[in-house]
């Protein structure tokens, strides 16, 4: 599903953020992304989405070099790939439930079929009873939420979560963790960058630890390693 | 089936996107409309007072006539029928010589009688002549300066070529001011249609992010600019039409010697292209400035 | 002491914020500076355009004269004097009947000779009459008809009528425009500022949540306004000028019966005021637009 | 240094944040605010530096009720509150550097003092050499750190921190929290909220649970109590 061939990615502040990185997921895993703050773990997953490019180096999904994509395909991309923003990257002044169906209208989706999935989607983060709310009339981990249901909405063949329960309280993240277990068990393929040790250590995925933009520890059934290096 | 209803839902919704961004700008709206009225308005009505001095030229030109004297003994009614036979002649009118005389004494104003000074008239018969074209007056001229039968011919040369020259002036004004006006009128629109999709660059970066194609994203914005371009130009058209109709009737009741077109038509045609230039730099401004952030976030 | 140096750090502070505000926008300065520019050169145009109406427009009147017909035996001196006495006389010309006889004939273009035909003249001597002030000229035609000598009085009382009328129409419609267009212009400008600082609404409120005094806040909007303003202003005044130097310049060359004032005194005082609405049309609307923020956050 | 009486919050939308919610904080105290998502955390917080009003009730910082004050004096209480915002609320276009000195800019401080602060702060929270790049060009965990920066540099009597390490790793939200003490320590009263049951867990400090708007549970030396109600 994922292949990474020797990929770098230095931004143009001259900050490398990746550095000869190499790594493959097959279809159907699910991966915990951790490391410390500012070790590349957004960044190796806006490559996947191809919100950057990458310097050197190729990046493939589901067989395809995302990173020589043509524009016009960009949109069939990311269509096919739900993604949880760090910052959420909800659209202001649009409700919950029109953010939430957003990436269903665009594929051209009858009504009645859009109303439905969205409801079922905030049903599974537990906001339905907000579903007319503005999202800057939320709190952070609503929010939160409600990226999340933008991302599963769809039910896309891969799931990218970043940090996705970093403004929830213990029982909401297990509960959301559930949930991407769930999914995952209906074959798509979840990548989820987290900090959260409880949760690494209580699930025992395939864990990947990245440090200054390198892979330094990829177990397959693993915990969070503090302070590896 | 199914591929065209899904064209037929995402260009809906398109729709429904563009309506909505409307009704969310709120009093961001009414500015853009408002921009856009008054930049229209500028250009609309600098249009209209251009067509009006260009009847006055043409009424004040029109009033050139060529006088023609007609030698003593010629047959006057000979030559008007052979002018009458030339192209570009309006109307040619006799004025015998006694009557000349008449208008010579009045034109001086003076309350002597030339009749008691004088037995006979000194004056020779005369045609007057109004061409269709101002401009075709001299070539007329020499032709008829030709014929038999006349005396001297007099047209106000320097009358003319002043006031052509005067026409040419307002002319190239008028261009100029034309073309620089509805440059800035089109820089005004389309930078503040910039500026109202500046205020939205995050949304744009969103969209893309989530999986909407670039004409998915660009489309409803076109629609939203070109709407507020309609809109303002609408307003402008409605000020228009009530500056002709109320407006400048009512001055022309007060100063009834302003010659100006009946103009309805000439309104028309001035509303028709601020509609139409109205929707274009909507429409050009959105698309332009999209174009620019989804270049960046592509 | 230390709260005094505390004022003057907070200034320059505020100064510093305005100007990496500006350096900051990039080309959404440009864009505001452009739509000042624009909003206010057609603004200074007019101005400047109707200023030379207005030249035009006295250049004619002033071209209205009083010809006094002189009784047959009176002096013509006599009356010279008694004419030149009176306020508002700008200059008395005599027109011996001799002359008068020969611009009848050249009048006439015809080249039969009036000498021939008549021993006498039957033409009486003239006063040709320039007031300074045309508006005066029916007050001192009716003067000079009491004086003894007159044979009768003749100053185109329809012509100027017309002119006056011509003038005061021409006036209402300069003074109507500069008032729609001034806020047409203002409109424009203090909506493209509003645009920019609803741009940063997020910025305002930040400032605000981290401590920041509605002052602090205000005064670098408003100096970045003020500056937006005097840019477009400084623009305009410098096409303006080069409008009137050269462009005008050479178009008088082109078309010299046109009769413009000198205008460096006209021209400076439009660009003058063209500065002063620039500056104020920026501040105020970035105060506007902040002030809306600041209350919605406060 | 803090007293609410009685304080009810109802936001226009007609959510209920806050119910007849009565709490004393002494200065100097460190207390932890935990609640699920959506429970009022953030409200609360918000209450203090009069970014919400109350609705009913009084909300007392410092012996004055904030929720009365003039505007004129609106400035001069944020000025005396640290503030780290849930969502951040950095500068865009303005360097971690101009983010973190804004603060002190404000007060009128003279440049070499601010340099000297600004660095100081920096160091702290170990973005020293991040300071001239824009936030926008950070990690979400170093954006958070901004934010902590910015609000100490001023030294405040009160700092109320809302999620200061959502998006820290552990190790990282380690280093904060003994941050935070080092701060407390110094006399300056400190207000968490947090969902990191680690940290709670382990600092044993005073813990007050948050529960659909009401204060449900006040602990002297707390725990994060996990499905309380
Ligand atoms: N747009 C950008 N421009 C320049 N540098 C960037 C940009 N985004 C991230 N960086 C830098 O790249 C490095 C990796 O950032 P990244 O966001 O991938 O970290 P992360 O592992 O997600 O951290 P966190 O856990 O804090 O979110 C950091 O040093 C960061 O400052
Ligand atoms: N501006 C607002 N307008 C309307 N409702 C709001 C607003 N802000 C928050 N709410 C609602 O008030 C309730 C409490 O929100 P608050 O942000 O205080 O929760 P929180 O405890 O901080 O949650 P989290 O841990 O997720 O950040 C929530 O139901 C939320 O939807
Ligand atoms: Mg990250
Ligand atoms: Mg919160």
């Amino acid at each position: 599903m994922i292949k990474l061939k020797q990929v770098s990615k230095v931004y143009p502040t001259g900050v490398k953020a990746i550095v000869g990185l190499n790594l493959e997921v097959e279809a159907g895993e699910f991966v915990f992304l951790v490391g410390p703050s500012g070790a590349g773990k957004s960044t190796l997953m806006k490559l996947l989405y191809r919100a950057e490019q990458p310097t050197t180096g190729q990046v493939f999904v589901g067989g395809v070099d995302v990173s020589h994509i043509p524009q016009g395909q960009l949109a069939g991309l990311r269509q096919r790939i739900g993604v949880v923003f760090q910052d959420y990257k909800l659209l202001p002044n649009r409700s919950v439930a029109e953010n939430v169906a957003f990436t269903l209208k665009i594929l051209g989706m009858s009504k009645g079929d859009i109303r439905q999935r969205v409801k079922a989607a905030l049903d599974l983060v537990g906001l339905r009873d907000h579903m007319d709310a503005l999202p800057q009339h939320l709190s952070g981990g609503q929010q939160q939420r409600i990226c999340l249901a933008r991302a599963i909405v769809n039910t896309p063949p891969m799931l990218i979560c970043d940090e996705p329960t970093g403004n929830l309280d213990p029982e909401t993240s297990w509960e959301i963790m559930r949930l991407l277990t769930k999914i995952n068990m209906h074959g798509t393929t979840v990548i989820v960058a987290t900090h959260n040790k409880l949760v690494v250590d209580n699930m025992r995925r395939r864990v990947i630890t990245i440090d200054n933009g390198r892979m330094i520890l990829d177990q397959a059934r693993g915990v969070y390693s503090v302070g590896v290096n | 089936m199914e591929s065209i209803k899904r064209y037929i839902r995402i260009l809906e919704f398109i729709a429904e996107e563009a309506i909505t961004s409307v009704r969310r700008s709120g009093w961001m709206s009414w500015i853009v409309i408002g921009t856009m009225f008054a930049s229209l308005t500028i250009l609309g009505g600098f249009w209209m007072v251009t067509d009006d001095l260009n009847v006055l030229a043409r009424a004040i030109g029109s009033r050139v006539e060529i006088l023609v004297f007609v030698k003593d003994g010629s047959s006057v009614a000979a030559l008007d029928d052979e002018i009458r036979q030339l192209q570009g002649i309006e109307a040619v009118t006799p004025i015998p010589k006694e009557q000349a005389w008449k208008n010579l004494q009045k034109d001086l104003k003076t309350s002597m009688s030339f009749d008691n000074l004088l037995e006979n008239n000194p004056l020779p018969n005369a045609l007057k002549i109004k061409v269709v074209d101002p401009k075709d007056t001299p070539d007329i001229a020499e032709k008829i300066a030709k014929m038999s039968g006349v005396e001297e011919i007099n047209y106000g040369k320097e009358l003319l070529a002043k006031i052509q020259q005067i026409a040419g002036f307002t002319k190239f004004l008028g261009i100029a001011i034309t073309v620089l006006l509805s440059i800035a009128t089109m820089a005004v629109m389309s930078n503040t249609i910039r500026l109202t999709v500046q205020n939205r660059r995050r949304e744009i970066e969103i969209m893309q992010l989530v999986g909407a194609s670039d004409g998915f994203i660009r489309w409803p914005f076109l629609l939203e600019g070109a709407f507020f371009g309609l809109a303002g130009a609408a307003f402008t058209g409605l000020f228009l039409l009530f500056w002709r109709t109320v407006v400048l009737t009512r001055l022309q009741d007060l100063f009834p010697f302003i010659p100006l077109e009946d103009g309805t038509f000439s309104t028309m045609k001035v509303i028709g292209y601020i509609l139409a230039i109205g929707v274009c730099m909507g429409a050009a401004g959105s698309l332009f400035s999209v174009k620019h952030y989804l270049k960046q976030n592509g």
